[in-house]
């Protein structure tokens, strides 16, 4: 078990090292001139070839690439363009409502859709399976800014109940900053709970008609026992793959959706650093996000094979 | 091995969910190619003094903000949606399927590194990479779907890989060979054919992922550009007036879902005809 | 049941509408559409910058008003030397930093010796290059000579990019500004809100308010939401398409003004056909302003003639010049060799006034046979192609600049425009202070801009402000670009 | 007194039965075997008694146990099940929970039966060695376990609740010769040692005949013939039950053919290791030895089989003779050129074929049967297209079938007649050697007859060259002239039929030989 995790993360440090450079390389291409960006419109061309030479932009492209990554080793991330402070500073800022959107959204996600999954799975073929099943298609088809937006309209417009938008600091006032993170979350995790409920519901279909679930019935359990003892465990192995990628999704759909509801996340960090041309935060954040979730997916291929014998012990057969 | 009847007597399109789904996913899709050839209105023609209306018999869905017939840029916002979320899937298609297919002939170093790449895009939050390239190459549909299109790529490679590996250990395959058919014959004759329908199944839910794409991008300004229109950028657009007029939110947004919604009913479906041992191959990438 | 009780205490807990006090509120919560990437204004050009802490954290020797007047501030009077080449400024005495260190003629000839140095960053550093020498006469006195006269010396001494800072904090202003302002900042959330409080040790007279949160909201349906759902009080400036709501709605107060910017229609002057006097008189023929201000501003904001404000004093009206007329358009293009027209591309920058506007204009030139390709540009692109490439054919923007109207005079600018009367009248205009001389000289300046038709002149931006119907001394217009705050009070 | 009584059973799947009024009754401690081919039903009557039929099935008629109707109710259901009536089931290797170990997944049935007293570990161990697991056994996962050792395992599950009934449903046919005959020796022994009644479902004649004492022949969901087994066996009255009879025995004659003359195939030290998938690179795994040094001879006009356990390396060493596969050491040579496998000339091709095992896997589903067939024609790149046609239609009609069924899709066919156009595609290039891979065994017992004659006559009719590749030894004895077995990647001993047979050398070709179940009845006359 140590040495799989230690093969894996081998690899994720790989892929970590050429998302690096392919990110770097991609956004040195990048057209556009952060200076000029800064100064605006009427800035003379010396004032912007002084705030060049002030961001080091002038240094050749190995140069800044190795310092780049040099610096990242020891936590440097280097200093923003636009706003002059440690991009690890400014990214560290931001994950304060990241990470707790994301891990909300990603309960919200498996904690609807899972359910919501095993209902319609038991219950195959009835009118509550149908129903289920329609809400889970819709669920998956409703774009999420334009769902942010009607949950906005109903609870914080009209109920009042919520924030529309907006962030209060963990520190300043913790249930206000919980409340800011409620609306956003469900935005977030709709669609991907209505992913996992279909895939749940598959999943669990054909683990109700494998052969061991037969095996368990045979021994005298009812079907549902049967299902709950046996069946679910291993209706997790794809359900499990899905959650260890909808990290990835749920991640990226901050930027919609920090947008939607104003917050104060990474996602819309690296949205605006892109908009402003901070190459340097664009490409500490990509990094920071692609380290994420192949840090997720490292943990789903643990969590694998922590439920799979067969990955823990890949004998021969 | 149990005794049961043989799936082959359930009839293709008795499936009332494959039925519904294919035939509204072919109207909408006829909705957009007529939007080619006639529209009600013409969408470049801006009449303010004729703005948000209501439905009447001249303007069935009402009138926009810039006093645009609504059933005319419904009509070719799903073309829009349509095309550009067709190029995502046609890059993934024309370029992932292959390379799937070669990962899964040549094996060794070159499965290797075809499934390291895969893993890499997978790494990647495809989204905000999507922002990132239309940043650099400019705001277009086009950018946009160039951008979804290259994470389109390991998902049908992934298929691809997987619909041959089940059919490589086949025996016909190995009677093609025998005969002496390379690979690519082999691949053309015997490997494309039988998993073409999982790569279609594939192709609609990308497509239906497409559109919501297009539609994310547009929301942040750098999907389908005006005077063009698409359903997502008609939400977009609709956003500031959706307490002053909540129709022009409304109708784009359910067309979307409807159309999400028939893709995926259609391509699960199709799913559900296909041998269940092959179901599995594409259902890893259900999630966006 | 019980889970809705549940439910509704929560959402009473987490209670963010304020319940009324008997006293008036002295906080105040305002929307803005884009967050400032930092907050000195003497090193950026964002308006952002100046929308936070122009006149409200920082201040300059004048000071610009909601008519646009320059009044004193850190200055509280000046003598003008006969030549116009000499500006003797008399301090405000007691006035302090935020840090607690006391302003003086020193922080004067710190600030302006920062933005005229040669590896000064200031955006507007061209404004200040006439500055010949900054002296401080005495601790309350400084001494600013010029190169030559400039009549608009005392405004732009008033600008956000020439506000005063100290040596001890200004390398860091761009965190954690400190200026001599009514207002002090204290905390900035990056990516959400920032919050300014009401400076004790304030050496003029005390604002109403202690405490102001800006809010960045980039979406303009987020900002309508908020502002309903009653998360801030007002936004200076939005999106003028949902005004009908907040104008039915008794809860807000719709304030609409002007601000600088005059959106055109920027053709580049250089560039065949553009280049063809009668080409821009026909294109000045078929724009229908009230439709654009229609369709791109909701309505909002005044029809222009020229490059020159309405609420200006030395303003004339000249949208006559080329009346809305299709059959003149298409007379003067045939005479210019065009009788069915042409095709030429529309850049554009990503905000709606353009988008929108660049669909409407193209809709209507359609209808003298000019084809249009709109592209849709993000700004680095815009700034890079358009700008300071010129490779544009035509595009839309805002020029929101104070008494910009010398940019015609540059024939390097993007506009493409050479012309040695232009520049004559304007070389006459800096070297005049006397108010009637220039008064005649800026109505000439208009006058020949929209005989020439260098740009299609639509509109002039409107403010859009919307307010809770409680507060009141909000500014109407934007002379210049800030959400000035000493005025703005709750009224119950 | 009957332990089971079962009254005109009809189970159908949306109006289609598939088990039309069956009725038969088993006694206490009664062998009752159900005999039928595959789709005949048989699994479904077990499934009834069990209760555990596929949702959409439609049931009617009535199933009294012990006296009791059968409940049903699943709760009431459940609650007979393991404790009275118990069942094994035909796929090993899916029919245990993969992630729950062995030992457990055997607790939870005791626990379940109400039989767990005193120590469970202890218990679950006695019942592992009973089936003859070793009690380690318990702790290992079931993909840790062998395809005999999971069959073991789901044994001693059915046995955990001590059941008056067990039912047995093809618990054998998944697994090689050797482990089969283990199997049905255990089950023998489990059900005198426990007094135990039991229902056997197979399609395997020899297997019914060797463990009951009644037996029921099925055929389309009808019960065709039943009674007790020297009746039936001794004297069938029903033609089905004589066809399987006869296909038991597959007693061909050996036709006319040329005479052996020289060496046609010589390998030399063939040896085939393939790279395992390593577990990390800390944990590289040795290459897996599929051959080690594989030394014989094919001689023109002779037909050579290949016995041996499955995994022994047949399938590998046909797949590089034919040019599938390549060896990673030693040599081939066939009419004194050498080759290593896929380096196999195609000048050659035409001259080498392969019969695939999987009726089902050899034809692509998209074809027309006519397109696969003539396939290997584009190795005879001289030939006109007019011969090129009559070769097809000859080909097909050499195999039995007629020349219009060649536009019609691979689904259209059974399974015998699909081995038919497989062994048609086989020989259209007129080869010289044709390697057959297990050419009968995945067909019904009643069509293998047919295809071995076919095999036979072609032999005589072409002058064909075979390598005949099976673990069924009764084959080998018909088509062969002379064995090799194989074990483990080395040829252990070569012989003729009757040599081999009667007097085997090697333990594991002696096994092989004990492995296999008496012949049972008379030979019927067709």
């Amino acid at each position: 078990m140590i040495r799989f995790a230690l093969t894996k993360f081998l690899g994720l440090a790989a892929t970590l090292l050429v998302a690096a450079a392919i990110t770097f390389a991609a956004l040195d291409i990048l057209p556009g001139d952060p200076a000029r960006f800064i100064l605006g419109i009427n800035a003379t061309p010396d004032a912007v070839a002084a705030l060049r030479e002030q961001l080091g932009l002038d240094a050749p492209a190995l140069q800044r690439f190795f310092g780049w990554i040099g610096g990242m080793f020891v936590g440097d991330f280097g200093l923003s363009y636009t706003q002059g402070q440690p991009v690890g500073q400014l990214i560290a800022g931001r994950l304060g409502v990241t990470i707790p959107l994301t891990v909300i959204a990603m309960i919200l996600s498996a904690g609807i859709g899972l359910p919501i999954g095993i209902l319609a799975a038991r219950r195959r073929g009835s009118f509550a399976d149908a129903g289920l099943m329609v809400l889970a298609q819709l669920g998956v088809a409703i774009p999420n800014f334009w769902f942010g937006m009607l949950l906005v309209l109903l609870f914080s417009v009209t109920l009042r109940w919520l924030p529309p938008g907006g962030f209060v600091p963990w520190g300043e006032n913790p249930f206000a900053a919980f409340a800011s993170l409620i609306l956003p979350s469900i935005a977030l995790a709709l669609p991907q709970a209505a992913i996992l409920a279909r895939v749940m519901r598959t999943a669990l279909v054909d683990v109700q008609g494998s052969d061991y679930i037969r095996t368990a019935r045979a021994k005298g359990l009812t079907l549902s026992e049967a299902v709950w003892k046996h069946g679910v465990r291993n209706a997790m192995l794809p359900v499990l793959t899905i959650l260890g990628l909808q990290f990835a999704y749920l991640v990226a759909g901050t930027v919609i959706v920090e947008n939607v509801f104003y917050l104060p996340g990474l996602g819309r960090l690296i949205f605006d650093a892109i908009s402003a041309r901070d190459l340097i935060l664009v490409r500490s954040s990509v990094i920071i996000l692609v380290l994420a979730v192949i840090g997720t997916m490292f943990l789903t291929d643990l969590a694998y094979a922590w439920v799979d014998p067969r990955l823990r012990s890949r004998k021969a057969e | 091995m149990t005794d049961l009847p043989a799936p082959e007597k359930r009839v293709w399109l008795r499936h009332p969910s494959l039925r519904i789904g294919a035939v509204a996913s072919l109207v909408f899709l006829l909705v957009g190619f007529v939007s080619i050839a006639w529209v009600p209105y013409p969408i470049e023609v801006i009449n303010v003094g004729a703005a948000m209306q209501d439905p009447s018999p001249a303007h069935w869905l009402g009138t926009d903000h810039l006093g645009r017939d609504m059933l005319s840029m419904i009509m070719k916002g799903t073309l829009t949606s349509f095309v550009v979320a067709a190029i995502a899937v046609a890059i993934g298609a024309l370029i992932g399927v292959p390379l799937g297919l070669a990962a899964a002939a040549w094996g060794g170093p070159a499965e290797w590194f075809i499934l390291r790449v895969n893993d890499f895009l997978f790494a990647f939050p495809a989204l905000i990479i999507a922002i990132l390239i239309t940043t650099i190459f400019g705001p277009s549909a086009i950018n946009a779907m160039i951008a979804v299109g290259i994470f389109n790529i390991p998902v049908f490679a992934r298929v691809a890989r997987g619909g041959a590996l089940s059919l490589k250990t086949l025996d016909y395959v190995g009677a093609a060979r025998l005969a002496g058919m390379g690979p690519i014959e082999i691949a053309r004759r015997h490997i494309l054919p039988n998993i073409a329908s999982l790569i279609i199944v594939q192709a609609t839910i990308q497509l239906a992922l497409g559109i919501l794409a297009e539609a994310s991008l547009s929301y942040v300004g750098l999907g389908t550009q005006p005077p063009a229109t698409s359903l997502g950028l008609m939400l977009k657009d609709a956003q500031t007036y959706a307490l002053l007029k909540p129709s022009l939110a409304l109708i784009p947004g359910i067309t979307i879902i409807l159309i999400v919604v028939a893709l995926n009913l259609a391509g699960d479906g199709l799913r559900d005809q296909l041998d269940p041992k092959l179901r599995r191959l594409g259902g890893a990438r259900g999630a966006a | 049941m019980a889970l809705r009780t549940a439910v509704a205490a929560f959402a009473l807990a987490l209670s963010f509408v304020g319940i009324a006090d008997a006293a008036p509120r002295t906080d105040l919560r305002i929307g803005l559409v884009l967050e400032p990437p930092a907050l000195d204004p003497t090193a950026g050009a964002a308006a952002a910058i100046d929308e936070v802490v122009y006149q409200n954290v920082f201040e300059g020797l004048t000071r610009i008003d909601e008519t646009g007047a320059v009044q004193p501030a850190l200055a509280s009077s000046w003598d003008v030397s006969a030549d116009g080449l000499s500006y003797t400024f008399h301090l405000v005495e007691g006035a302090t930093f935020h840090d607690g260190t006391t302003f003086d003629a020193d922080d004067v000839v710190f600030t302006y010796g920062r933005i005229t140095a040669a590896d000064s960053v200031n955006a507007q550093k061209a404004l200040y290059a006439g500055i010949d020498s900054v002296t401080a006469v005495n601790a309350n006195t400084v001494e600013i000579k010029l190169k030559g006269p400039d009549g608009l010396f005392l405004f732009n001494v008033g600008r956000g990019d020439a506000v005063i800072v100290a040596p001890e904090s200004a390398a860091n202003n761009a965190n954690t500004p400190i200026g001599t302002g009514p207002f002090k900042f204290v905390n900035w959330q990056k990516g959400a809100d920032l919050t300014l409080e009401q400076y004790a040790g304030y050496w003029g007279t005390k604002p109403a308010l202690t405490k102001v949160t800006y809010v960045f909201i980039n979406d303009a349906a987020a900002r309508v939401n908020a502002l309903l759902a009653g998360s801030i009080d007002g936004i200076n400036n939005t999106d003028a398409s949902t005004l009908p709501v907040f104008k039915a709605d008794p809860r807000f107060k719709v304030v609409v003004g002007s601000t600088e910017g005059e959106t055109l229609l920027v053709q580049n002057n250089a560039k065949a056909p553009f280049s063809d006097l009668k080409v821009r008189q026909a294109i000045a023929h078929s724009l229908d302003r009230a439709e654009i201000i229609a369709g791109a501003s909701s309505g909002y904001g005044t029809p222009i003639g020229s490059h020159f404000p309405p609420h200006s004093k030395d303003y004339v009206d000249l949208t006559g010049t080329y009346p809305y007329d299709l059959d003149a358009a298409r007379k003067l293009l045939a005479e210019a060799d065009y009788p069915d027209g042409f095709s030429a591309t529309l850049k554009l920058p990503p905000v709606p006034y353009a988008t929108v506007g660049g669909q409407i204009v193209a809709s209507q030139l359609a209808k003298v046979g000019i084809k249009l390709t709109q592209v849709n540009l993000d700004w680095n692109q815009w700034l890079t192609d358009v700008f300071t490439n010129k490779d544009y054919d035509l595009t839309i923007i805002s020029h929101v600049e104070p008494f910009d109207i010398g940019i015609y005079a540059d024939p390097n600018y993007y506009f493409g425009y050479n012309d040695p009367d232009f520049q004559a009248i304007m070389k006459q205009l800096n070297e005049t202070t006397d108010e009637a001389a220039r008064k005649e000289l800026l109505i000439a300046a208009q006058k020949r801009l929209a005989e020439q038709a260098v740009n299609g002149y639509l509109f002039e931006l409107a403010q859009t402000g919307v307010w809770s119907a409680k507060l009141e001394g909000m500014w109407q217009n934007a002379p210049v670009e800030g959400v000035v705050l000493s005025g703005i009070h709750w009224t119950e | 007194m009957a332990l089971l009584k079962v009254d005109e059973l009809t189970v159908r799947f949306g109006g289609t039965p598939v088990l039309d009024a069956v009725s038969f009754e088993i006694g206490k401690g009664q062998r009752f075997g159900v005999i039928g081919e595959s789709g005949s039903g048989k699994t479904m009557s077990a499934l009834a008694i069990m209760g555990l039929l596929p949702e959409d099935a439609e049931l009617s008629g009535t199933l009294i146990f012990d006296r009791e109707p059968l409940p049903a109710d699943e709760e009431a259901r459940a609650k007979l099940r393991g404790k009275r009536i118990a069942m094994v089931f035909q796929e090993p290797m899916t029919s245990l929970n993969p992630l729950e170990k062995a030992g457990a997944q055997v607790a939870e049935a005791m626990h379940l039966a109400g039989q767990a007293q005193g120590d469970p570990r202890a218990d679950v161990e006695r019942l592992f060695v009973e089936v003859g697991l070793e009690p380690g056994h318990a702790a290992r996962y079931p993909h840790e376990l062998s395809g005999g050792q999971r069959q073991r395992v789901m044994i001693a599950m059915a046995l955990a609740g001590k059941p008056d009934l067990l039912i047995c449903d093809e618990p054998t046919s998944a697994l090689d010769l050797i482990t089969q005959r283990k199997v049905i020796d255990l089950i023998d022994r489990i059900c005198s040692d426990r007094g135990m009644a039991l229902m056997f479902i197979s399609h395997d004649l020899k297997a019914v005949a060797a463990l009951c004492t009644k037996i029921m022949v099925v055929r389309r969901g009808k019960v065709v013939e039943m009674g007790d087994k020297l009746d039936v066996l001794g004297h069938p009255k029903h033609d089905y039950t004589k066809l399987l009879l006869a296909a038991g025995r597959h007693r061909a004659r050996t036709l006319m053919r040329a005479p052996i003359s020289g060496d046609m195939l010589v390998a030399r030290d063939l040896t085939k290791r393939f790279r395992q998938p390593d577990v990390s690179i800390f944990e590289p795994r040795p290459p897996l030895t599929a051959l080690d040094g594989v030394n014989f001879t094919i001689r023109s006009g002779e037909s050579l089989a290949l016995v041996g356990p499955s995994g022994s390396g047949k399938s590998t060493l046909a797949r590089i003779i034919v040019g599938l596969d390549r060896a990673t050491k030693g040599e081939l040579e066939f009419d004194h050129q050498v080759y290593h496998g896929t380096d196999l000339p195609r000048t050659l091709r035409r001259d080498i074929s392969l019969v695939f095992q999987d009726p089902f896997g050899s034809f692509n589903p998209r074809l027309t049967i006519g397109e696969s067939v003539a396939e290997p024609l584009r190795l005879e790149q001289g030939a006109e297209f007019d011969e090129l046609g009559r070769r097809i239609v000859e080909v097909v009609q050499a195999v039995g079938l007629s020349p219009d069924m060649l536009n019609r899709f691979p689904h259209e066919f059974s399974g015998g007649q699909r081995q038919r156009f497989a062994i048609a595609r086989a020989l259209i290039t007129r080869p010289r050697l044709v390697v057959l891979d297990e050419p009968v065994s995945a067909l019904d017992v009643s069509v293998r007859g047919e295809v071995l004659v076919l095999l036979n006559r072609l032999r005589a009719d072409y002058g064909l060259t075979f390598l005949v590749i099976s673990h069924d030894l009764d084959m080998v004895r018909i088509v062969a002239d002379r064995v090799m077995v194989m074990d483990k990647g080395r040829i252990i001993e070569t012989g003729t039929p009757a040599q081999l047979l009667d007097k085997p050398q090697e333990p594991l070709t002696k096994e092989l030989i004990a492995a296999s179940l008496p012949d049972v009845g008379i030979v019927p006359v067709l």
